[in-house]
């Protein structure tokens, strides 16, 4: 299942390239104050190369933040290790960037303040990083709301700062969590694009967690299904083999996306179904 | 809803002249044949005013004041930035904080009266002892809301932080000390009022100037009025370092929302 | 026939020597002969116990007598019954290395003079000695070291030049041989030679609407002061050690004998004011205090000595 | 990261020992002809230790203990509860706010010592006025931190109950008030050791009976050794009590996310 | 463009139809310290019958949720003025139930209990809201996790707390902000769908915020699209005539839903266009 792809113009990753990303049968439990240990993901493994980007997809609550938290370093996995560039995890993966799913600006800073600290802390001078940073509020379409504080931002545009502020460190390794969720299909297509520019400049890799099926396939390199939880597992990696650069809007003509919707879909459809099965009257 | 300023500060006064009455009727007017507010411990308003006329007319409260000012500030900073620091440490280093938890709590708890006298030992009768006095109470205050801001840091906000890679220092600039600042404030506004206190209760307990060896001298010859305007300017007094402190606040502050109550 | 047996007394510091004669009452057991329970408050000082009797807390305090002078300018009827030292028992020393430049207190010009607290009995001496010498009460700068330790530290370790104070301090201090002694109204050569008479310190006194409402309670309470005196009169300090509790012993017997020997002069033998005193005490006020004018104090309202002279017959 | 209770409460005894021993080395050894710790105002641990072990043999203690303890407790609980209800008043009544913030600024800057005299006078030499002193000092922590706790509610978890149709009553119960307890506990910590300050405090300017008492008699005749078994007894008395109020903060807010300090 | 809808399923509202909300030339106005007024939204009229279903599409930022906060009473308009059933709007909006675009859980609840108060508060019997939260609960999935705190929850997880939140109380008006944001394609679907069975109920008026256009298509009788801020407007509505009842998956082969999206669509892109048209470089 983990067959390496061949792209046209993405950089495209050598069968032997290093690995990014390795998840080795990593499980992750929560233990709960009066209640049984919530055993979230089962043993997972999950491999992701240099200059790849992988998609992963999966029922509400399966456990695709966990993950992404773990390979953050964020969260210690009950079982298994995380390698980053071969190395063993320990502590947080200073490679990547994250983007959360919640909320995560600091609210007491503007927003291009917001975006300028991650250079900042880099030991960037603050006029560089301030110029850099209007750059690229500009490229998430916020130009003229550098001045604004967090709670002065819609919700579409919190996020967009957020993306702003990881994508402006360049960070070999990105971890984004619904990053396009709160944008509009127009604005989702856009911010899709920037990342995929920016993603072809340098062999980065990407794991990139959404809910949109389209997304994920006109994206990405791989799309990977997580199984409902608890105890969710990787339960299906498909590769994407469509031409790149791909344009988001065409794609979607493309027969080949449409066989591949369906086949993630109809997997995707029965795992959701399990969940509800259980709660709900069909 | 918000106030006029002008109307805020007519009611503020007429507060203060409905309490200035009830004094004055308390304190002239028996009730049966006692007193609410007999004299003797109460003095009258007018007297007290009139009293405090006559210290500032007459000059003799400057050099007081001057001192208990001294001490008063002195006090509050030295308290207030060693319960940031020490604030700060702990809650960063919970086995620090785990090990000296019961000391701090039992060094709060003593009563600041009895270590005036050590205090004094160690560093004389000039202002310093009372300065660390004054330092006991404001620490304290600021201590256990400094620690408390710290653990209450949005987790989300931190992780996002420690992922851009910001080292301990960084964290503290960007993150901890941003978050911890409105419950640094809050503390500070009793803080304020303690290192008065603290000042005051040094002087008053040994001294050769200041408010409270004012009060304490009026007290010893059962001069009311002088004690009643001692307390006066202090009063007054702290609400120009209480200001300050919010004036700063707000400086500090821009950044949140309005609150909830200020909105409807 | 008590009207009120059980009594609620004030003090500021009970356990100085000032008020020896209340503990022996207390440890020799002349209250419970009396018939009186009395529960005795101690107080921050000489001043907060007087509010506590003005307040109606307390229904007797043991305290200076210039208290009650006082109360009638503040239009508070307080009369002493009996009294228990006839000198106020207040020393004014010098550091020791200071002892060559001050020799007496017309030498206390710009000196650091360390006092109970400003405004007390121990303040108003200095003022007193000061004047009489020809000085004018700002000419010397007045700190208030307090009553405890800090009073000593303070001279030990030289921020006062000059030190009016109360035993136990200047027991401590002489033991420490840290001061030379001024003047020492502790012992009648002393005050004579500051009053020319006796000049009465430690009295108890109560409002004078509770002598009226209360006059065997008072009688009792005065009996057992008597009493004391009398006991006390003839002991030994050895005696008087073995009665107060061991924790007033300054942690060290030989101190407190010490200390006793050179106050013991001080004590009231007859418990009894005369005229001369008052008059004395008045005029150590108002020399200090130029608010006080000695035309509006009647003296004979400050002493009632109606139940000391019934004590004595009892005898 | 998180320590063992038993390597913890060995740690905790090394600090004890290691402050003994600078403290008996301070109180014997002199430095050059000083002593850092002179024996004539800090006493020797072991003798201190040894009152402490006489004070409770004897059973001399408890009468005093108790009466402490009822004290601060009153006062802690009225001052904490006045302080709640204040709080949470204020923060709801801008209006109010406003025009009392000045007095309540005043208040909390009256030094205690001469407000002693005032409660004897109104409420007697009995326990309630001390109580009453230590409520002056546990009402302000309490209420600045309640008061600011209740302004820092979520704006949104705020607005989705209100939009739920709760009334001023609901809101405090579900919204405000657990939003203020972390708050609250904060102050709480400060607090306990000030209720017990202002009890002693009280019983120091004017009492029968109650540690402060014992400390003021203690001082009075040099017996520091008394003053110190004093103070030692009452810093192990505040840890009881704060233990107590820590199992309540555990209890109420056993909703949190482990703090991020905890976490990691 | 406010014509009339018939539906086969649902209660049709009488072309009389009393209005359950009204916008008046509803303007809104942010000011902001040392900065000029944000004019965020331009007067504005909407008008939502008893018992009819909008969605409101518009590009990232334009002003959806701040119109539902002056729908909901939250915010007060600079100018104009809200309707409801008739009567003005002046303090909250007491008919409605809003379902936040943010997190609103109590985080000292748990999840059931966060269902539940909504009940209690209106004088349901504890035990009562807690056996309907439970129902509740079970019918968005998450019949297991009452028990849970907020922060023990996953994104999508806490999103339907809040809806279950949220429509337990069963109010005459919903106002919905991304309800289904965090949630994959198949929740989604099951979630729109107990919406509609519960709207079809009685004659609730339902305020649809959603960047989905399928989904707003597939549930609503009227799509209004909003033009990019500031001064927002509401530049496009569009009834959808589609028969009632629709089942989520079939409609969207249905050719009139192609011809909505298509012109929807072209509307919508024009307008983000616009929004980037000054930031981005195309
Ligand atoms: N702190 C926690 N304590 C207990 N359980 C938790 C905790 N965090 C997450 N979980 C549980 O772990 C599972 C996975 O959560 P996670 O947030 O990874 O889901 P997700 O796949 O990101 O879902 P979504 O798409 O809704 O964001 C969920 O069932 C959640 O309830
Ligand atoms: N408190 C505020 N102060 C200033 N400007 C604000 C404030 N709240 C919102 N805005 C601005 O008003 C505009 C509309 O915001 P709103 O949250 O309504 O957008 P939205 O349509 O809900 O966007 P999204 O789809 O991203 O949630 C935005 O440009 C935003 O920046
Ligand atoms: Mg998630
Ligand atoms: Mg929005």
């Amino acid at each position: 299942m983990e067959a390496a792809l061949g792209h046209a113009a993405a950089p495209p990753p050598a069968s032997g390239a290093a690995m990014a990303v390795e998840l080795h049968d990593v499980s992750i439990s929560f233990a709960m104050k009066g209640q049984p240990v919530y055993k979230a993901v089962a043993p997972t493994s999950l491999k992701v190369r240099e200059g790849e980007f992988v998609a992963i997809v999966g029922p509400t609550g399966c456990g695709k933040s966990t993950l992404l938290n773990a390979t953050a370093g964020l969260l210690k996995p009950a079982g298994g290790h995380v390698t980053v560039f071969g190395t063993p995890l320990s502590g947080l993966n200073a490679q990547a960037g994250y983007l959360f799913q919640q909320d995560a600006l600091m609210p007491w800073k503007t927003a291009l303040d917001n975006v300028a600290i991650a250079l900042e802390i880099g030991g960037t001078r603050r006029a560089d990083a301030l110029a850099q940073a209007q750059e690229w509020m500009k490229k998430v379409g916020l130009g003229r709301f550098g001045d604004r504080y967090p709670h002065q931002l819609s919700g579409g545009q919190r996020k967009r700062v957020g993306l702003a502020q990881v994508l402006v460190r360049q960070p070999k390794i990105l971890l984004m969590d619904e990053p396009f969720g709160p944008l509009d299909a127009q604005t989702r297509q856009i911010m899709g694009t920037l990342l995929l520019n920016l993603w072809a400049l340098d062999r980065k890799a990407v794991l990139f967690v959404t809910h949109d099926l389209d997304e994920a396939i006109a994206l990405s390199d791989r799309v990977v299904i997580m199984s409902a939880g608890p105890e969710a597992r990787i339960i299906g990696d498909y590769p994407i083999d469509l031409d790149r650069p791909r344009d988001a809007a065409d794609i979607r003509l493309d027969p080949r996306f449409h066989t591949l919707h369906r086949q993630i879909w109809n997997q995707l459809k029965a795992e959701v179904a399990k969940t509800y099965g259980e709660d709900l009257a069909p | 809803m918000k106030l006029h300023p002008v109307k805020l500060l007519l009611l503020q006064l007429l507060v203060a002249l409905v309490a200035l009455a009830i004094w004055q009727v308390g304190a002239t007017v028996p009730i049966g044949d006692t007193y609410l507010l007999p004299e003797f411990f109460f003095s009258k308003p007018g007297d007290v005013l009139v009293r405090v006329y006559t210290l500032f007319a007459t000059g003799v409260i400057w050099k007081h004041l001057w001192i208990t000012l001294s001490e008063t500030v002195l006090a509050f900073l030295i308290g207030s930035v060693a319960g940031v620091v020490f604030g700060f440490w702990f809650a960063r280093q919970p086995t620090v904080a785990a090990v000296f938890d019961p000391y701090v709590k039992m060094f709060n708890a003593l009563p600041r009266v009895v270590l005036a006298p050590i205090f004094m030992l160690w560093l004389g009768l000039g202002i310093w002892s009372k300065v660390a006095l004054g330092v006991t109470l404001v620490f304290f205050i600021v201590f256990f809301n400094v620690y408390q801001g710290v653990k209450e840091v949005s987790p989300v906000v931190l992780a996002n932080a420690r992922m851009m890679g910001m080292n301990e220092r960084q964290l503290f600039r960007n993150v901890y000390w941003p978050s911890a600042l409105s419950w640094m404030f809050s503390s500070l506004h009793t803080a304020v009022g303690f290192a008065l206190v603290g000042a005051v209760v040094g002087e008053y307990l040994g001294s050769a100037a200041g408010l409270g060896y004012l009060i304490h001298q009026a007290e010893g010859v059962f001069d009311v009025t002088g004690v009643f305007a001692g307390m006066v300017i202090l009063a007054a007094f702290v609400l120009v370092i209480d200001w300050a402190v919010t004036r700063i606040e707000n400086r500090l502050l821009v950044w949140r929302p309005q609150s909830a109550s200020e909105q409807n | 026939e008590i009207e009120k047996p059980n009594l609620t007394l004030g003090v500021g510091g009970k356990p100085l020597l000032y008020y020896l004669p209340l503990t022996l009452a207390e440890r020799l057991g002349y209250f419970k002969d009396e018939g009186l329970t009395v529960e005795i408050n101690d107080f921050g000082g000489g001043s907060k116990s007087l509010q506590a009797l003005i307040g109606g807390s307390v229904d007797a305090v043991t305290g200076a007598y210039e208290h009650t002078i006082r109360m009638q300018e503040k239009k508070q009827d307080v009369r002493a019954v009996i009294d228990l030292g006839r000198y106020p028992g207040i020393v004014v020393a010098v550091r020791k290395d200071k002892a060559d430049t001050i020799k007496s207190a017309a030498d206390l010009k710009g000196a650091k003079i360390g006092v109970t607290a400003p405004g007390s009995s121990t303040y108003i001496l200095v003022q007193y000695l000061m004047k009489k010498a020809g000085l004018n009460p700002d000419d010397a700068s007045f700190i208030g070291v307090g009553s405890g330790p800090s009073a000593v530290a303070a001279m030990q370790k030289g921020e006062i030049d000059a030190i009016s104070h109360l035993d136990p301090v200047i027991s401590k201090l002489q033991d420490l041989d840290a001061i030379k002694v001024l003047v020492d109204t502790r012992t009648t050569e002393g005050t004579q030679q500051v009053f020319g008479g006796m000049n009465p310190a430690a009295v108890l006194y109560l409002k004078e609407s509770f002598i009226k409402a209360n006059p065997n309670t008072v009688q009792a309470l005065t009996n057992a002061f008597y009493r004391t005196l009398k006991w006390l009169e003839t002991a030994t300090p050895e005696q008087v050690a073995a009665t107060v509790p061991q924790e007033y012993w300054l942690g060290d017997k030989d101190l407190y004998i010490k200390a006793f020997n050179a106050s013991r002069q001080a004590y009231s033998t007859d418990g009894n004011i005369d005229e001369a005193s008052m008059k004395s005490a008045l005029n150590l006020l108002t020399t200090t205090d130029p608010d006080l004018s000695a035309a509006n104090i009647d003296l004979s309202k400050t002493f009632d000595g109606s139940f000391l002279a019934k004590a004595k017959a009892k005898q």
